[in-house]
Order: structure tokens, then sequence, then C-alpha cells
């Protein structure tokens, strides 16, 4: 019965919450906005040293959301593999995977490998970039693992949380040099814009790699007899 | 200089994030300790350099709002600054004994505590809609990091419990920025609140405000959104549950709190207004009352969170179309709410954790004989106590008799029966405790003595909110700045 | 009337049927697919609101990219915390204990001190 | 015309997924469904000239976010009731 | 920063400091204890002494500075401000060599003289306090202070005497906060001023100036135990000896009628007060208190008990004598506040001893004390001697005083109650006395201590002598200026304005 009633109750709310948002999409569609935030971008794309705007928006005029959002991702990462046990790599059911995955990934490793570095070079000019060649590599290492690589590295130590940070570290560094160089927060020298982008993206890419296999990897492994325990 | 400070007050924590994140317990205490020496100066620094000269913009990557990112760093975001600054430096000492340095997993507190650091000077300083959003993720994260940190059951229910209500919170107020942005072009707050002023059609905009409050009241854990917020808060370590309640919750409060002043004339509403008020003020008693039911104290201290946190909400009701005066006013008792009560839960949380360490339990009714024993925590204890109930001469009387002031200005009397009552009621609840420390007919004689340092930090902190009280007028002149030059300066 | 506005609304619909489900279902690892549907209904939202009103704006498609990142965080923890909690507890929700008798604790809560 | 329908059809497609996501017999074809959402989404943001998000969504959303939750669910759909509201089955 | 702005701060910081130093100090350190006891004690007598010289002479201390935007905090050392100071100064010093004996060898006296310091300490702030602002701030200090001191001994009893203490002070708080915030609504920041600020009001706030001054007598009569908000004096009882004696004599209900005088005279005025019709309601729950207390105390069978209710009947005379609003009857209001403390302490002290020494709480217990306690019978005879009213002692001259205030304001009922209230206090006082000096002792005594052939300990013995000695002299030499009805008559020719 108060399950009803939850059901017809939260029905409700959805509804109200449909409808107010369709009205206020509706009645912002209706009108024009006060300021051409995209014709200011394209003012200004020559200056920032690529030429894909998204990229350009991402790594120089709202560089600073992305360092955070990296930041974002190293938090996950830690508090994942804070939680993890270090047993949790050793995954007996991974290691006797079938035949046909591992060979699977013999072919498809190299070709995401490939893909990885080809959506990081595009990046500047064209669709792609750290977040896409970062996510492809990180599918490349899921792979990797669900064919019972055990990938070492991925242990907690040392290793990996060098791995997590680098990218991290490494923007955050290029933001400090700008603003020891006398200007601000990471505001990066006209000339040496697009270098630096380049190269901020290809750590970037590492490291979201490793942070993204290092969750995968962190969750823990049940054991057999675990799901009587708490079972229904 | 002005420049270096910035940077320094933006790189540090997320350095020292990285730096802590390479090593172990012990040389990450060792690190932090120098890194909070720097936060602490950088500050300081700031804080006076505000005070002298006033606010100003800070366009991040030298591209000006609204194409790149501004800080604003004007007087009550330096204040907010100093606040985090103080109270994240007596959370990291206390954590650096207190946690136990042998265990695998508390390394990675520091690194989380940097983070959150970190998130908290980006909402403070934030003046771009998305960049709050990053911010808030941030701090959401980091805080559900520490809460699930070491990982038991109950933690890890609390922490799950407490990342979806900050996931939904957080998309709630992401899906109001995306109708601002497609109303306004523009992700600058005070860019929109310019915009607004030339008049033209915002009838699809209030939606998203109520959104964006949605969002952040769920964040900010107002009654009855606030059920994540005392298993969080109540099974975390002492220094964490410091963090949070002194500092998380308060984040989320200030961007509603800012969107409002700016926006808030134009897109608001009275009834949201005082709908908002009026949870508030159900917070107040409603939390009052289960921190007076509940028979573990740091459950205790976590309802009390909820119940000061309702007093915040005032602010709304009372700044809803009145004069300058008043809402000025208003703006000071909400400051002052904050700061008086993040020092004094703080101060709080850390007292009680003492407590806790000395009598090996988080029960009440433990308590009885440790009024001889461990006086000088009870006594910090105590004098937050005092804060929370808004005695003078604390911080919390100052926000409590401006309150009174605004509420009797615009004659909404109502809210004197919150704030009297509601003062009465964590009266309630302190003398509780003190009350079952005060027993005499225990026969236990063995509690454990924390070290002196341990309890020194909490005692600073509860001192800090005392004199706020008196202090009152020097603190507010220069949060004043904020208000008098506040926008596009 | 653009495509653009009809994706806006279409999100709008995902936001509204997430909301739904991440209320109401007790699953943690459904509350999870329910949250991440709300993320792309509101992803949606503000790429085709913006882009109905001025045309193809690589601002929102940046923002949406940082948000897409964001949630991918936010799942992987939540899908550690999650798995974590199911091998301590043997729940898949977070349903009140005060509700339905307390399972019989597991050999690890046997083991492991509380918690504080 | 068509290119209405086109769009159309996509929105009716990605609904109807997501309602199936929700609501799927157990969880495991559940977050199947949620890899196809995230494809459909792909899609829809080449539709909306975002060729970025359209990649990011196929990698990450589709691919990263649906490999993390196949392999939660293989591991705690152990115990889930077979209904089909996903609610825990009571003692 | 001269000396007249630092005298008042140094005399408050005596007691806080001796306050904190106290918390800090181990346990076992008694005689370091006492040691800083006694000198914050002497010292800050020896302050307020100065005070008392310099305004006598006609010089102004005080010290202001903004504390919370439109509200300053105040000290001001006036005429009034030193009559209250002057008495919890010197009270501090024998409450304090009291304690000392008191509490020999009992637990958590670290704890106890520390809160006591802050409890004086609050104190001296009322009697400073230069607006309503600052005075709520150190009245509830004073709240929070003494709980402390009420469930010392941590029983049953205790605790839940203490509850209903902070119950009924927090609210009567709560309420007093309610009064002060509408009144700086209606007009700003109010400094106490002679005359008061009302004396030519606007028409439309005479309605909420009463309405106002109704919270306000209600807040401050939590604390002044008027009837029927007395509740909580009676079972505070439970508390040690010195701290009853303080209470009753000086702290808490006295900064509740100090509050009530300063109100009427110094945010009203008499005039107004008395224009707006709020003296008469104020003077007949004063009487109806002054004979309820006294009708109660005679049902009293514990010695501590009657006492207390005694104090409720004693503390409504100073109010009593305020509504007179005439010079002769306002001044004997004011002098009760220092007699009624000086007898009402001599009364705990004695109480105290007899408990302390014989282990006697009963009056029925009391029969034959008198020849086992010579010492202490005399000075609690002396001080129930003046309760009643007798001549040359210190009550008689606050009743005399305050019969002929009435005569000329012609309110001749207040004479009907007064003759009323001195025999009801004599048929519960002359009891106690037959039992102590011609009742015969029937039983051994409960708990009897010995201290050589002295009859209790020196620390015990010679404060109630010398407060007994203060009120035999306050009879005595009434019309020299130092005393404190000379010390009342400046008071009204100065600050008065009658």
């Amino acid at each position: 019965m108060t399950r009803v009633l939850a059901i017809l109750t939260v029905t409700a709310v959805c509804f109200a919450f449909l409808s107010g948002l369709v009205y206020s999409i509706w009645q912002i569609g209706a009108t024009t906005t006060p300021v051409d935030l995209p014709a200011l971008l394209a003012g200004n794309l020559d200056d920032s040293g690529v030429e894909n705007p998204v990229t350009a928006v991402l790594l120089n005029f709202r560089s600073y959301d992305t360092l955070l959002e990296i930041g974002v991702l190293v938090i996950a990462g830690i508090a994942g593999i804070s939680v993890a046990k270090t047993s949790s790599l050793e995954d007996p059911e991974l290691r006797t995977s079938d035949e046909l995955l591992y060979a699977l990934q013999r072919w498809l490793v190299p070709l995401t490998l490939l893909l990885a570095g080809y959506l990081l070079w595009a990046g500047s000019d064209r669709p792609g970039g750290a977040f896409q060649a970062g996510a492809v590599l990180a599918a490349s290492g899921v792979l990797m693992r669900l064919g019972g690589i055990p990938m070492d590295f991925l242990r907690p130590g040392l290793m990996l949380r060098l791995g997590l940070s680098l990218g991290f570290s490494v923007f955050l560094l290029v933001a400090v040099a700008s603003a020891l160089s006398g200007s601000r927060f990471l505001a990066y020298p006209p000339e040496m814009a697009r270098t630096l982008i380049v190269a901020i993206e290809t750590v970037l890419t590492l490291s979201i790699a490793m942070v993204l296999l290092a969750l995968f990897v962190s969750a823990p492994i049940n054991n057999a007899e675990e799901p009587e325990e708490g079972g229904s | 200089m002005t420049l270096w400070l910035m940077a320094g007050l933006l790189f540090t924590p997320l350095a020292w994030a990285v730096l802590t994140l390479l090593t172990g317990f012990r040389r990450g205490r060792a690190i932090t300790w120098l890194g909070i020496v720097i936060q602490v100066l950088v500050s300081l620094a700031l804080w006076a350099v505000v005070a002298a000269e006033g606010g100003f913009q800070y366009p991040l990557g030298g591209w000006q709002a609204p194409l790149g990112i501004e800080l604003r760093m004007d007087g009550l975001a330096v204040t907010f600054v100093l606040l985090t600054a103080l109270v994240a430096a007596a959370s990291g000492l206390h954590a650096g004994f207190y946690l136990d340095p042998d265990k695998d997993w508390h390394r990675y507190f520091w690194p989380l505590f940097w983070f959150l650091w970190a998130g908290l000077n980006v909402v403070w300083l934030g003046n771009d809609l998305f960049n709050l959003y990053v911010g808030l993720e941030l701090i959401s994260l980091a805080a559900v990091g520490l809460v699930a940190l070491g990982g038991q059951s109950e933690a890890l229910r609390a922490a799950i419990r407490y990342l979806m209500a900050a996931l939904l919170g957080s998309l709630a107020y992401l899906l109001g920025v995306a109708l601002f942005y497609g109303q306004f072009g523009s992700l600058s707050l005070s860019g929109i609140a310019s915009a607004l002023n030339q008049d033209i059609a915002v009838e699809g905009s209030g939606f998203a405000l109520i959104l964006m409050f949605f969002g952040l009241a769920l964040k900010t854990a107002l009654f009855p959104m606030h059920r994540w917020l005392p298993p969080a808060h109540g099974i975390a370590r002492s220094p964490v549950s410091a963090l949070l309640s002194a500092l998380v919750v308060k984040g989320s409060f200030y961007i509603a709190a800012r969107l409002w002043l700016e926006l808030g004339a134009t897109l608001g509403s009275l009834a949201l207004a005082q709908l908002l008020g009026v949870l508030g003020g159900m917070a107040v008693f409603w939390g009052g009352w289960q921190a007076f039911r509940h028979s573990k104290l740091k459950q205790v201290v976590a309802y009390s969170s909820v119940a000061q946190i309702g007093y915040l909400f005032l602010l709304f009701p009372l700044t809803w179309n009145t004069t300058e005066a008043v809402i000025i006013q208003a703006q000071q008792a909400m400051t002052l709410q904050v700061i008086s009560h993040a020092l004094a839960k703080a101060a709080m949380f850390l007292s009680a954790g003492n407590l806790i360490l000395s009598v090996g339990s988080n029960r009440l009714n433990a308590l009885a004989g440790v009024s001889h024993f461990l006086p000088f925590s009870l006594f910090s204890f105590g004098l937050a106590g005092v804060s929370l109930m808004g005695l003078p001469p604390t911080g919390g009387f100052a926000a409590k008799w401006l309150f009174l002031q605004a509420s009797l200005a615009t004659g909404q009397w109502w809210w004197l029966v919150v704030l009297l009552g509601g003062g009465l009621l964590s009266a309630a609840y302190v003398f509780r405790v003190y009350r079952a420390s005060f027993v005499e007919d225990s026969d236990i004689d063995h509690f454990f003595h924390p070290s002196r340092r341990l309890e020194i930090i909490p005692m600073i902190l509860a001192l800090l909110s005392l004199g706020l009280g008196l202090m009152a007028e020097p603190v507010l002149s220069v949060m004043a700045l904020a208000f008098a030059n506040g926008e596009g300066t | 009337m653009t495509p653009f506005l009809l994706y806006a609304l279409a999100g709008a619909a995902l936001c509204s049927i997430g909301l739904f489900g991440f209320i109401l279902i007790s699953h943690l690892l459904r509350k999870l697919l329910a949250f991440n549907l709300m993320g792309s209904g509101v992803f949606l939202v503000m790429v085709g609101l913006a882009q109905h009103r001025s045309g193809p704006d690589p601002v929102p498609q940046a923002l949406v990219l940082t948000g897409i990142v964001v949630a991918i965080a936010a799942t992987a923890l939540a899908v550690v915390l999650i798995r974590r909690y199911y091998h301590l507890s043997g729940k898949t929700s977070l349903e009140d204990p005060a509700q339905n008798p307390p399972p019989a604790p597991g050999p690890r809560q046997a083991r492991e001190a509380p918690h504080e | 015309m068509t290119e209405w329908s086109l769009d159309i059809l996509l929105v009716i497609a990605l609904l109807v997924t997501a309602t199936s996501v929700l609501w799927s017999r157990d969880l495991f074809r559940g977050v199947v469904f949620f890899i196809a959402f995230g494809l459909l989404m792909a899609l829809a943001w080449v539709r909306l000239r975002a060729p970025d998000v359209a990649l990011a969504e196929a990698a990450i959303g589709a691919g990263l976010t649906g490999v993390l939750l196949l392999d939660a669910a293989r591991h705690l759909s152990n115990d889930e009731s077979q209904g089909e509201d996903g609610k825990e089955k009571k003692p | 920063m001269t000396a007249t702005a630092l005298l008042p701060v140094f005399a408050l910081m005596t007691s806080l400091t001796a306050a904190v130093i106290i918390f800090a100090l181990p346990e076992q350190k008694h005689r370091l204890r006492t040691f800083v006891n006694l000198t914050a004690a002497i010292l800050k007598l020896l302050l307020v002494g100065l005070m008392i010289r310099g305004v006598f002479q006609g010089k102004a201390y005080g010290i202001a500075f903004p504390m919370i935007p439109g509200v300053e905090f105040v000290l001001r050392a006036d005429a009034l401000a030193m009559l209250f100071a002057g008495l919890s100064a010197a009270l501090w010093l024998l409450t304090t060599v009291y304690s000392v004996g008191y509490l020999e060898n009992s637990p958590n006296r670290s704890r106890f003289f520390g809160f006591f310091s802050l409890c004086v300490a609050s104190t001296l702030g009322i009697a400073l306090a230069g607006n309503l602002f600052t005075f709520f701030l150190f009245y509830e200090m004073l709240t929070l202070s003494t709980y402390p001191l009420v469930v010392h001994r941590g029983t049953e009893q205790a605790l839940r005497a203490g509850r209903t203490y902070i119950i009924y002070t927090l609210a009567g708080g709560a309420v007093l906060l309610f009064g002060i915030a509408s009144l700086h609504v209606l007009s700003g920041d109010l400094p106490f001023r002679p005359g008061g600020h009302f004396a030519d009001m606007a028409p439309d706030l005479q309605m909420p100036l009463t309405i106002v001054f109704v919270v306000l007598i209600a807040g401050l009569g939590v604390k002044a135990a008027i009837v029927p908000l007395h509740g909580w004096l009676p079972v505070a009882m439970v508390a040690p000896a010195p701290v009853s004696a303080l209470l009753h004599a000086v702290a808490v209900v006295k900064a509740g009628a100090f509050g009530i005088v300063r109100v009427v005279f110094e945010i009203y005025g008499l005039e107004t007060a008395g224009a707006l019709g709020l003296l008469s309601g104020l003077a007949a729950i004063a009487a109806f208190t002054i004979l309820y207390g006294s009708v109660m105390a005679l049902y009293q069978s514990d010695l501590k008990r009657r006492l207390a209710f005694s104090t409720v009947s004693q503390v409504s005379y100073i109010i009593l004598g305020l509504c007179l609003a005439g010079p002769v009857g306002v001044a004997g209001g004011l002098v009760h506040l220092v007699h009624q403390g000086v007898m009402k302490i001599t009364l705990f002290f004695c109480a105290g001893n007899y408990a302390e020494t014989l282990g006697l709480h009963r009056i029925d217990e009391l029969d034959g004390a008198g020849r086992r306690m010579p010492g202490t019978s005399v000075a609690f005879t002396l001080a129930a001697f003046g309760m009643i009213g007798t001549p040359p002692l210190a009550g008689f001259i606050t009743k005399w005083t305050m019969g002929t205030g009435a005569l000329a304001a012609g309110m001749d009922w207040v004479i009907a109650v007064l003759v009323v209230s001195s025999l009801l206090n004599a048929a519960y006082f002359l009891p106690v006395l037959r039992r102590i000096w011609f009742g015969e002792q029937k039983d051994p005594w409960r708990e009897e201590r010995q201290w050589g052939r002295s009859e209790t300990s020196a620390w015990l013995l010679w404060p109630p002598l010398v407060t007994a000695g203060f009120l035999l002299l306050a009879g005595l030499l009434a019309s020299a200026p130092f005393s404190p009805l000379g010390w009342v008559e400046l008071i009204i020719t100065r600050e008065v304005n009658l």
C-alpha cells in the first residue's frame, strides 16, 4: 500500500518536474541571448594555439575547469584504491579466461592503442583529444585485463600513484610556471600554447587511462561464499 | 604581489595533494604541516590585501569572462578563504595526531584532505557557474572518499548514501546551469546579473533557479533532505567530521546565497523565499529534537549541524524585497552564522573525538565521570556548545542577534519563534551532554588520556568562536567590502 | 523549432525518467544507471538548448565533455564503493536496517573491529 | 522531412532504451541496454554536430562505463531477484 | 587608554584571569589555588574600592567599543553600579574563604573554583554593564557559569535541580533577549541613562513599549524569582552551601533584581513607567511575592529550603521599593539590595556550618546547636533578627525607609504588606532560634567533626561573623556617607533625579 502511494507521489513529482522543465526550455528557446559567446570564441580562436574550438575551450579558455576535472578523476582513483584490497588483483576467475577472448585481444589491443594514438594526435585540429584517447587506452587495458594479463603496475603502490598523478602534476606545473613567469595562473605564452597543450594532452591521456583502469581493477572480487551471507 | 598570492592559493592545495599522494602517512603528515603553514600565511596575506585595497577579479589564463573563467576575490570570499584555512589547519593538525599512522589506508587521508581544501577555495572564489559545479564535485567526491576511508560496512553505507545525494544535487544544479546558459549565453555570475538589468524576458529562468536551489539544498542537507548527513558525519573519523560539518556543507550553501543575492531579486519569488525559510525553521526544530533524542555523542553533534544549517536559510526570506539596510543585516547575520558554526562545530567534533578516544565509546552515558579526567576537552566542547546555543558573547549570538533585528525590522515576527526556540532546543541537547559528564555514580577511573596536543586544538577553535562575538564588527567590516563593490569591480 | 530543441526536450524527458528511477529503485547499481541517464539528459539539454538559439556552439560541448568525465569518475567511484559494500554486508541496497531484520553478520564483519 | 524523421526516431529510441535500462528483467540485461543507450547517445551527439562529444560518449559513456557496470553487475546480480523492478527480494 | 577606561576592565579581569589559571592548575595544587583565589579576590576588592572612591569624587570610569553592527559593548562605573559591584566584591572574598573551608577534601575543587570565579566575574559585569546588551551578555554568562556549581555534587537530585535551573533561566534569557531586540528595533542602542529614554515618547510608541516592558520584566523576573517564576530557586538548594549563599545573596537573584532596577530607572525612567501604569502592576506582583514567599517559608522543614523561600520574599522588597516612585521609597528598595545580600549570606554560611560540622539539615534537628556552636549561632541570630526588621539592624533600616516612602507616596497598603511580612518573618525565624538556643539536644549530632577547641574550622567560622558584623554596622552607622544607605542617597540625588 505504502509502495503504491510512494510510486504515485514520485510520479507526480517527476511529472511536475518534467512540465516545469519543458515549459522552461520552451520559454528560453523563444528568446535571444544577451551574450554571443560563439562569436567571441571564434574571434579568439587564433590566439589559443589550436584549431579545434572544443579543445581550445577545454585546454585554454577554460583550462581551469579541466585541471580541476582531472583532479576529480584523481580523487576518484585515490578513493577507489583506498578502499580496495591488495588481494583483489589476484582474480582466479580472470586467470582462466577462455581462449577466444585471448585471441580477440591479441588483435584488438594493438588496434585500440593505435586508435588512442590517433585520437590524441588529432585532438588539436580535429575531433578527438585527451579524454577520448585516454578512454580508449583504458578500454584496451580493460581488454588486456579481461584476457588475464596481470598488469602488475596496477598494484596499489608507488608506481600506480605516480601514474595517477602524472598528468595532473604536469598540468599543474605548467599552470604555476605561467604564474611564476609573471602572468596569470594557467596563462600560456601564445607562442608556446600549442606545444604546451599537446604536451599536457599526452600526459593527460596516460593518467586518465591509468585512473580509469585503477578504478576498474580496484573493485573487490567476491569470494564464492559471499552471496549466501547477505543474500535475501 | 597579489598575482603571486593568488597563484599560491590556487596551487598549493593541488600540489600538496599530489605530493602527499606519493608519500606515506608520516611523511605526508610532515609535508601537510608545511603546506598548512603556507596556506594559512597566503590566506592571511590575501585577507590583508583585500582589507586594504578592496576586492578584485582574477581572470584565469588571462581570459576575461565570459570567454574564460574569472575568479572573484572580494571581502566575503576572502573571509571564507581565511575561515577555511583556519578550520582545515586545525583539522589537519588534529588528524596528524588522531589517525593511526600504522593503518595503511590512512595515507590517503592527506591527498583527499588537500583536494577538499582546493575544492572549497574554488567554491569561495568561483564566479562561473560551471566552474562552481566542478568545484562542488571536487568537494563531494573528496568528502565521500574521506567518509569511506578505511571502509567498514557502516561507513561505506553512509558514504554511498552521501554520494548518491551529492550526485543528485550536482545534477540538479547542472541542469539549472544548462538552462541559464541557454537563457543568457554566459556562465559568468556577474555577467548574468548585469544581463538581468537589461530587462529581457526571463520567465524560463525562474525554474532554473529553483532547480539549482533544490540541488544545493540537498547538498547542504536542508530539512527534509538531510537524511544523508547524520550517518556520514557521525561515522567518519572526527577530523573528517569536523571538516564536513564545518566547511563542506557551507560550500553549497554559499553558492545558493551568492545566487540569491545576485539574481534573487529578479528571478526569485516571495513563495520561494518563504519556503526556504520555513524549511530552515523546520530543520532547526527537527534537527534539534533528533539531537536531543540520540544517545550517541557524534550523532548528537551531527544532528546539531542539521539544526544549525537551518538558521542559514533565514537569509532568503529576510533579504527578499526589503531595504538595503536590512539586506545587509541579514547578510552579516548569515556570514557570522557560517563562521561561528564552522568554528564551533569543528571544535565540537574534534573534542568529541578526544572524548571518545578517552572513554572508548561513542555512547553518551559512557561520559559519566569524565569531567574529573578530561575537563579540558569537555570545556572546549562546552564553549562550542555555548556558541551553538547562541548565548553571548559568542559569534552564534551575534548572528542570532542580527537575524532577530532583521526579522523584526521586516515584520516577519514568525522567525522569532525559530530563533529563540531553536536556541533553547540546542541548549537542551548541549546540556544533555554536560549532564552526562557530571554524573558521579560511575566507578570507571581508567580513562585513556589523549595527548595535550589533541586537546589544545579544539580549545583554540572554541575560543575563536567565542571571541567572534566580541570581534564581529571588525570582521564584518572586511566582509562588507563584498557587498559594497561586490560585482563588476 | 529546430532539431536541436527536439533533443533538448528529449533531454528533459530523460531527466524525468532518470529521476523517477533514481528515487524509486533501491538497487544501488540501477540507481547508478538512473543517475547516468539523468546525466545524459542534462547534457542534451545543455547542448540542445544553447544550439537551438545560436547554432553549433563549442562551449557547451566542451562543458559536456568535462561533465562526462566527471560522471565517469563518480560512477567508477560509486561502483567501487558499492562492490565493497556488497562484499562486506552482502546487501545491494541501502534500505534501513531498522525495517529489515539485520542480516547475520558475515565472517568479515565479525572479524573486523567496529569503526568507531 | 527525412532529417526530422531521423531525429524523431533517434529520440524515441533513446527514450525507449532508457526505460528498458531501468526496468529490464535482470540487471545484466539493463547494463546491456545501457551500452546500447550510450551508442545511441553518440549518434545523437553526431546529429547535434558535436563530434568530440560523440567520440567521448562512445568511448567513455558506452565503452568504459558499460564494461565497468557489466563487471559489477556480474558480481552483484547473483542474489538479485529475477523480478522486474530491480527491488531487493524481501526475505 | 587611561586609568578611567582600564579600571573597570582590570576589575573584571581579576576574576576572569583567576578562573583561567584555576582551570589550568592540576587538581592537587590546593594551596596554590587558594592563593590565586584569595589574591584575585583581594585585588578585586581594592580595585572596586578605588572606583568607589573615584565615583564618589565625581569621576567617570568606562570603556566602550562596537561589537556587532549597531551594538556597543559598554562598561561604565556609575554610583548604582558601584553599589552592586561593591557588594559582590566584598562578598566574593568572604565566600571564597568560606568555600576553601567548606570544600576541604572534596573532589573536583578545580572545577568548582574555576566556575565560581567565572560566576563572580559575570556578577561584576552585570554591575558595570552600560547598556542592556552588555547586561544581557553577562547575564547569560552568569547562567552558564552557575550551572556546574548547582550540579557540582553530581547526584541524581543535583542533576535534576540543575535541569530545572537551566530550563527556567535559559527560557527567561530567551524572553529577555526578545525584549531587548524589540527595544533595539524600536529605538536603537540604548545606553543606561538616568531618567530613561522615553520621557517624551511618541503616543504610538505607548502600546509597544508597554508590551516590551512586560516582556523584559518577565525575562528578568525568572532570576529575581518573582512568583510565579520562582520555581527553580528552592530546588537549587542541593548545591553546596557557599553556592547557595552566593546565588541568594549576590549572584543570580540579585542579577535579576538589579536588571529590573536598571530597566525601570534608566531605560524607561520612573516617571514614564509610572505614566504607562506599569509600576502599580509591578508593585502588586512584588507584594504578592513577598507574602507568598513568607507563607511558603513557614511550611519548610529543611533549613535551606526555608531560607530559599525567604529569599523569594525578600528580593521582592527591592522591586516593591522601586514602585513607590519617591526618593525615600526608592532608597528603601535599593538599600535592601545590599542589606538582604549581607543578611542572607550570613544565614546561609551558618546553615552550611551546621550541616558541615554537625550534619544537620532539618530544623527540628537543631535543638541545642547554640551551645555547641555559639559563634555561628550568634551570627545566625543577628541575621534572623535583621530579616525580621528589629532595630538597630540592617533590615530595620530597609523597612523603616520603605514605610516612610510608602506614606510619602500615598500607598498606605504597602505598610500593611510590610507589617504582615515582618510578622511572618518572625513566625518562621523565631522557632528556629528557639530550638538553637533553648532546645534540649535529644540525639547525638549526626556527623560531628572536631576542630580542636574551636567550634568549627576557622575558614568556616569567620565569614559569617564578619558579615554579621557588617549587618550590625549597616544598621548602626546608617547615616554615615559610605554606609549602604548613605551611598543609596548619593545614587538618588545623582542618578535617579527625583
